[in-house]
């Protein structure tokens, strides 16, 4: 029947028809964990990494994917560290995408070890003071937590909710999210930041290094700064996207630009910390270590030009942040989701450099620039995130209720 | 003087750092150094070795130009294995401070920068984080033919997929020197009885080891390294590679040509290149 | 990560990190109890309700 | 029903809470990481009792003293450990790969007889009485003389036991790989009457000037070069290096020059003529030692002037001028030939013109000079002259009815290292019954009927006499570090039953027991002193003053590159590294390990050319081409080298090994393929330097 699947919600596609449009990226999914299995059977041979870089697509894939999970953590700290009641109409959602994200990441870094049994050596043998170890608490805590705030949805399903013990739960966790929420956001704030010190640590590779206050380097800041401006945009992205392809109307215009506010602002403001920062890094950290920092730009310009700045700080910083701030730019959907489209660009250019240039650069005068292209197995890999999401969304789309206004808003 | 610094000064002769410095002008590039430590420390061989990209090498010789047209041309062979960086301060070495695992570490006593197989979990972290690429990782099973595993040596363990290796200054001649000493109740090492397998096997006898705290030892001397400056070398003609990062490598090289020790420093040679430029500019306005 | 195992050190960082990682799961883990025991209480009340309703005539 | 749903959830937080308690996980988790450790395919290495052996390297004629480490009866590494560490050491990659070439999987494990379906391993006894038929054959059909053998040297018991083998049977067809050693024998031989080979004392050298010696990259006894050379570094004698190319000597060198390739001699007469133009004391010293000085200096003032010189050798003519005098000048000037390694015969003309150049600087036999140190084998010379065995093999496959049918081999590998390999092959193959002694696999091995496994060189006790370029020639025994790991024996064990089987005839001329019987025996009162030490000095007569020469016969010696300019504009030449066995087995998987990238990337070699000759040719670096000589054609890559002169290209030594060998075989070109042959005039050795060649984009 229609209600079959339980949200209440009627004009449910058939079960058949759901599934057979899914199919495609079943398959998908299919390849990449093909190639999973065989980087796991074979060792990292199936890749393109090498010993200069040792860094490659995975960890790119990584710091991008959690970036842009940051919407779970900042939407979360709006909406229950902050009260922002209307976000309601999205937390959800937002906490999804969150589930998906971090949860690839982590797969992905079981890919990209060489010793996938040894995993647990990171919290049995931890090394404080690694950017790299505090990556792995955080990011596996919040993982934990962001399951937990995830939990009341998975409960709301009227199937579940009919065996009492589990009801309660939902609604007993829901209750104390705010402390869930405050614990998230505080580890967010730190493995975020984490990872943008995982390069900024490095005072062995000029173009990644940088100063900063005690154990910090500032990208730990910027990395936060930017997750929490990037994280909403992909959630309104991800959001649309399940509008486009469901057909419905699912948030209220006044939340989607309440959000899409608020990351204005953060963009905007993360611009023009990363132009200091970038100011100052070539003004003063590059020259100290002995680089001019026209070098990084200019030597292998193709892959690595001047091109890469604009893209990163006008393209997708500067402008997307003018857009959203104004009232004028909001009220055209067309161009706000233009720029939440360029602003997640932006972060995965900005994790893609800071990763790639890093270690195809340089450091010894007499060594030379090397690129490298990903073996099919990691682009395989790579894509499994972006299938599990879909599937992920659709399924809960179809048997939980992702977005509490659906109904009025059809 | 205080007490403390007394007593500090007494904790520094104590300490121990080895250190390496080889001379540029004796190196002939024959790849000795190599060979002795692939077969001193069991690193892998495979059918094809040419990709050096995906090659273990523990200490790899570098050819230099001064990119001169014919017959101007120059060339110079810079031998490198692992700087064991003291970091900018004591034990902050690049890697070190960075491998998650605790699977590097300085050892403040010699040091050494170790590296445990049994406990790298292959992030490959430390390999990112080191400017000098002096590490290598096990991209595949290391697989010695029928026969060949008979030459393994039994001080060094041979390593498993997944983890990454790189030089760890014949480490275990180290211990067994210590050994040696200790079983005859000395307290001292002897500067020939612990020897790298690259500085033995050197026929230019390019490569000096020895403990650089120790005035006795020859590197002390051709050195003079400057210890409250991370070991700078105050000795003319010995410089560091990427000595502004300061990472203070315990490996040392000396040359008396000048365009060799500018291609241990990127700004020098950068200004080197500007002059050059500038001189066949006023060449060209003459022309 | 546990005090014991090796190579563990009582320096300031690895305190001030541990710290705040234990202190961290306590809450979690003392946050879950919490939902969880009241729900398992709150179910069983209602199932002993359930019960009279079905033991009336 | 409802207690059940009460008791599964009860049940269920209970059992996730005592699991997770329990040390359950955490005893797997330990024993996960003992099992990552412990992959069954790594090897875990025996530990057991230390040893050091000393012995000598045999891998190369240097025979450079080495100490070989061994745990239990496992040979692990090879040293030259010194009492004091400032003391010369040091070993080079070939005599590090000691323990890999002893294991390596190539090696001979048992005789080896070829068979329509390859070849199959046979017990000795069978072995040794094919072998023995084959000769009994020959000795019934009276053609004694159709036994000829190839050593790959005249030095040492081996060789030695071979060549009377021979003579016993009645064949006069011993023949060896012909040396640098043989060419100054044969030259001098021809100048003075007495055949000498040179002593070059470098180390008491103030200027040493090499015609493209490869001093650092094993040029004559290599580690003693190395030595010298860093010698130098601190007594500051210079050294001046005559090479085309920026090679790691050049480099190496205080002052390089240069000069054309095959153009040294060329040079070094010039020098002649700007001395005997400048010194009186160099004009007293020609006519001490020639009978025809002025026909000498006349030829040098018709074809020597400066200009010509200069067109010659592409040099100004100053700089030949200052050449000379700064040579002159220097206290004990020494000049020194034999390209590359010094090991393969020189031409006529560069030995007589370096013998001319010492002469006039008056450095014969003084400290820091060049001593003669005789060597009497003129009748092997008689028999060897103008029969170098390209061009016997070469003789046997052209004629309906060979000349040659049944050839022993032992220690060389000339279906390699020869000039032409592809031709050399056809000519073995050509010969009914080819019997080769080896311990690895090579491509003569592979193209013989019969292979015959000897002991490697750590395996056998053998003595080593070392000439190459030594002041004082040396004698060193190799010792059997390791004990046999095949079902291997001496050459000269089989040769000795061989004899004794073939009855009264050959047995009486073989009494001994045994090699080594006959080697304690040859080496007489010397073998305890030499067992002691594993290196003695080799007493050889010095030969104090030569015998006046006449020169007239050197003055035109016509060694022209054949090919035309037109079809082939550039030159090709070889070029050796101490990174790869220029000898004639292959690298080992070590060496090969560290082979730069610009030389040889998966099997593809490269040869090296200057940029701007790659411009004209519009090539940039790694393109691939088909390289073309009159001699042959191989594909290959391009790598762009500022210190390569224009319009040369230059390629590896080493590379190109038979595919037996998946670390060495089949990588790379084989340069002898290209090189071809160049006759020398006087003494019919292949003095082929280089080759004029061509290159085709593919």
């Amino acid at each position: 029947m229609d209600t079959t699947s339980g949200t209440g919600r009627l004009n449910h596609c058939s079960p058949r028809r759901f599934y057979l449009q899914l199919l495609p990226v079943f398959v998908l999914l299919t390849w990449g964990i093909y190639a999973m299995i065989r980087v796991w059977a074979l060792g990292l041979n199936q890749t393109h990494m090498n010993n200069v870089y040792g860094f490659a697509l995975w960890i790119w894939a990584d710091l991008a994917i959690i970036a842009l999970g940051g919407g779970a953590f900042f939407t979360g700290l709006l909406r229950y560290i902050l009260g922002k009641k209307e976000l309601t109409a999205i937390i959800n959602f937002a906490v999804l995408v969150g589930v998906i994200c971090y949860g690839s990441a982590m797969l992905i870094l079981a890919l990209d070890v060489g010793q996938p049994l040894r995993f647990w050596f990171i919290y049995w043998h931890a090394n404080v003071h690694s950017m790299l170890t505090e990556v792995a608490f955080c990011l596996t805590v919040y993982f934990v937590i962001l399951n937990i705030e995830f939990l009341p949805v998975l409960l709301e399903n009227p199937k579940l909710r009919r065996i009492p013990f589990l009801k309660h739960l939902g609604h007993n966790t829901h209750a104390i999210m705010g402390l869930f929420a405050g614990i998230g956001v505080f580890l967010s704030f730190f493995h975020q930041g984490s990872l943008g010190g995982m390069t900024g640590v490095l005072y062995g590779r000029p173009f990644a290094y940088r100063e900063g206050v005690l154990i910090w380097p500032w990208t730990f800041f910027l990395y936060t700064w930017s997750a929490a401006a990037a994280g909403p945009c992909f959630t309104l992205l991800t959001m649309k996207l399940t509008e486009l392809v469901s057909g419905r109307k699912l948030v209220p215009d006044r939340v989607v630009d309440l959000l899409a506010r608020i990351a204005g602002w953060m963009i905007l403001s993360y611009t023009v910390a990363k132009t200091i920062d970038t100011v100052y890094w070539a003004g003063t950290t590059t020259v100290a270590a002995g680089f001019s920092w026209t070098r990084f730009y200019s030597e292998n310009a193709l892959f690595h030009g001047y091109w890469i700045l604009v893209l990163e700080i006008i393209v997708c910083g500067l402008v997307p942040g003018l857009i959203l701030v104004s009232e004028k730019g909001r009220i055209k959907k067309g161009l706000l989701f233009l720029s939440v489209v360029l602003v997640v660009v932006g972060i995965c250019i900005n994790r893609w450099t800071l990763v790639m240039q890093t270690v195809a650069m340089p450091v010894l005068p007499f060594e030379k620039w090397s690129l490298y292209l990903p073996s099919w197995q990691e682009v395989a890999t790579t894509l499994i995130p972006l299938c599990s999401g879909i599937i992920l969304v659709a399924l809960s789309y179809r048997y939980l209720v992702l977005f509490p206004e659906e109904n009025q808003l059809n | 003087m205080s007490k403390q610094t007394m007593m500090k000064k007494r904790e520094q002769e104590k300490r121990r750092k080895f250190g390496m410095l080889i001379d540029l002008d004796r190196c002939t590039g024959c790849g000795s150094c190599m060979v002795a430590c692939m077969s001193e420390n069991n690193i892998p061989f495979r059918k094809d070795e040419t990709d050096k990209l995906t090659s273990i090498n523990w200490i790899r010789v570098f050819k230099l130009s001064n990119h001169k047209p014919f017959p101007e041309t120059e060339i110079c062979f810079l031998p490198m294995p692992c700087m064991h960086c003291q970091g900018k301060e004591t034990g902050h070495t690049p890697c070190v401070s960075v491998c998650p695992v605790t699977a590097t570490d300085y050892d403040s006593s010699t040091g050494i920068v170790s590296q445990i197989y049994s406990r790298c979990f292959g992030c490959r972290y430390c390999m990112v984080a080191c400017p000098y690429h002096s590490r290598s990782f096990n991209w595949s099973d290391a697989v010695w033919p029928e026969g060949m595993e008979k030459m393994l040596n039994p001080q060094v363990s041979p390593r498993m997929r997944g983890v990454v290796e790189k030089c760890s200054f014949c480490y275990h001649r180290y211990q067994e020197a210590r050994d040696k000493a200790h079983f005859e109740g000395r307290r001292n090492i002897a500067e020939e009885a612990y020897q790298t397998a690259c500085t033995e096997s050197c026929p230019a006898g390019a490569i000096t080891f020895g403990d650089l705290n120790n005035p006795g030892h020859r590197i002390h001397q051709m050195v003079q390294p400057d210890l409250e400056n991370g070991g700078r070398p105050k000795q003319k003609n010995v410089f560091r590679l990427l000595e502004r990062l300061g990472t203070n490598p315990a490996v040392y090289y000396s040359s008396t040509r000048t365009w060799v020790r500018n291609m241990g420093d990127n700004r020098l040679l950068q200004e080197n290149r500007q002059h050059t430029a500038a001189g066949s500019n006023l060449q060209d306005r003459r022309a | 990560m546990f005090p014991g195992v090796f190579e563990w050190v009582w320096d300031i960082g690895h305190l001030v990190f541990m710290g705040i990682f234990w202190l961290v799961i306590t809450v979690l883990i003392s946050g879950l109890v919490v939902a969880i025991s009241r729900s398992i209480s709150a179910a069983n009340r209602e199932l002993l309700e359930y019960d009279d309703t079905q033991s009336e005539p | 029903m409802k207690l059940n749903r009460r008791g599964f959830i009860s049940l269920g937080l209970g059992a996730t809470a005592g699991l997770t308690l329990s040390p359950l996980p955490y005893k797997l988790l330990d024993d996960i990481s003992i099992w990552t450790q412990n992959w069954p395919w790594v090897p875990v290495p025996r530990d057991g009792q230390v040893s050091f052996v000393n012995s000598v390297c045999t891998l190369c004629p240097g025979g450079c003293p080495i100490t070989v480490r061994k745990v239990d009866e496992r040979v692990i590494s090879v040293s030259n450990r010194k009492e004091t560490i400032d003391s010369a050491s040091g070993v080079c990659p070939l005599g590090l790969s000691g323990p890999q070439l002893l294991y390596t999987p190539t090696r001979v494990m048992s005789p080896m007889l070829r068979s329509v379906n390859g070849f199959q391993p046979i017990s000795w006894e069978k072995a040794i009485s094919i072998l023995v038929s084959r000769l009994e054959t020959l000795r019934e059909g009276g053609k004694p003389d159709k036994l000829a053998a190839l050593a790959g040297s005249n030095l040492g018991t081996g060789p030695a036991l071979m060549n009377r083998f021979l003579g016993a049977f009645g064949s006069s067809g011993f023949f060896h790989m012909p040396s640098a050693d043989d060419a100054w024998e044969a030259v001098t031989w021809k100048l003075t009457g007495r055949g000498f080979v040179p002593g070059y004392d470098l180390e008491r050298a103030t200027t040493v000037l090499s015609f493209g010696c490869a001093i650092v990259e094993g040029w004559g006894s290599p580690l003693r070069s190395m030595h010298a050379r860093s010698l130098w570094k601190e007594t500051g004698t210079t050294l001046v290096q005559v090479e085309p190319r920026l090679s790691n000597t050049a480099a190496a060198a205080d002052r390089w020059i240069a000069c054309n390739p095959g153009a040294e001699a060329d040079l070094a007469l010039g020098m002649c003529r700007v001395l005997l133009e400048r010194y009186p004391v160099c004009r007293d010293r020609l006519g001490a030692a020639v009978t025809n000085p002025d026909e000498f200096s006349s030829h040098l003032y018709h074809h020597y002037s400066l200009e010509q010189v200069a067109a010659m050798t592409g040099l100004t003519g100053s700089m030949i001028e200052s050449l000379a005098v700064d040579f002159a000048a220097s206290k004990h000037p020494l000049a020194i030939c034999g390209k590359d390694e010094g090991r393969s015969p020189i031409a006529s003309r560069e030995v007589f013109a370096t013998l001319m150049l010492n002469i006039l600087v008056g450095r014969i036999n003084r400290p820091g000079g060049l001593y003669c140190i005789e060597r009497k084998s003129d009748s092997r010379l008689s028999a060897n002259f103008l029969h170098a065995p390209e061009k016997v093999f070469a003789a046997a496959a052209e004629t309906s009815e060979p000349s040659i049918e049944l050839l022993l081999v032992a220690g060389a590998n000339p279906c390699y290292s020869q000039s032409n390999p592809r031709k050399t092959v056809e000519a073995i193959r050509k010969i009914p019954f080819v019997v080769s002694f080896a311990s690895h696999w090579n491509e003569t091995a592979m193209n013989s009927n019969l292979v015959l496994p000897v002991h490697s060189h750590l395996e056998g006790t053998t003595d080593f006499p070392v000439y190459s370029g030594l002041k004082q020639p040396k004698l060193g025994l190799s010792k059997p570090v390791s004990k046999r790991l095949f079902n291997s024996r001496y050459m000269g064990d089989v040769l000795i039953e061989t004899a004794s089987r073939l009855g009264d005839a050959m047995a009486p001329f073989f009494p001994w027991g045994s090699y080594e019987t006959y080697l304690k025996q040859s080496l007489g009162d010397r073998w305890q002193e030499l067992n002691e030490k594993t290196v003695v000095d080799l007493p050889q007569p010095k030969i104090r003053s030569i015998p006046m020469m006449n020169t007239s016969a050197f003055h035109s010696l016509p060694t022209r590159l054949t090919g035309s300019r037109q079809e082939y504009p550039l030159t090709l030449i070889a070029k050796v590294s101490m990174r790869l066995n220029n000898n004639a087995d292959a690298s080992s998987p070590f060496m090969m390990k560290t082979v730069e990238e610009s030389v040889l990337r998966k099997n593809r070699g490269f040869v090296d050319i200057n940029p701007d000759t790659a411009d004209e040719q519009n090539l940039s670096e790694a393109d691939s081409v088909m390289l073309e000589t009159p001699h042959g054609q191989a594909t290959v890559s391009v790598h762009l080298d500022a210190g390569t002169a224009p319009g040369l290209l230059v390629m590896a030594r080493g590379l190109g090994h038979g595919a037996d060998d998946e670390y060495s075989g089949g990588k790379g070109t084989n340069v002898n393929e290209l090189l071809g042959e160049m006759t020398d005039p006087l003494t019919g050795y292949n003095i082929a330097w280089g080759a004029r060649a061509v290159l085709k984009k593919v």
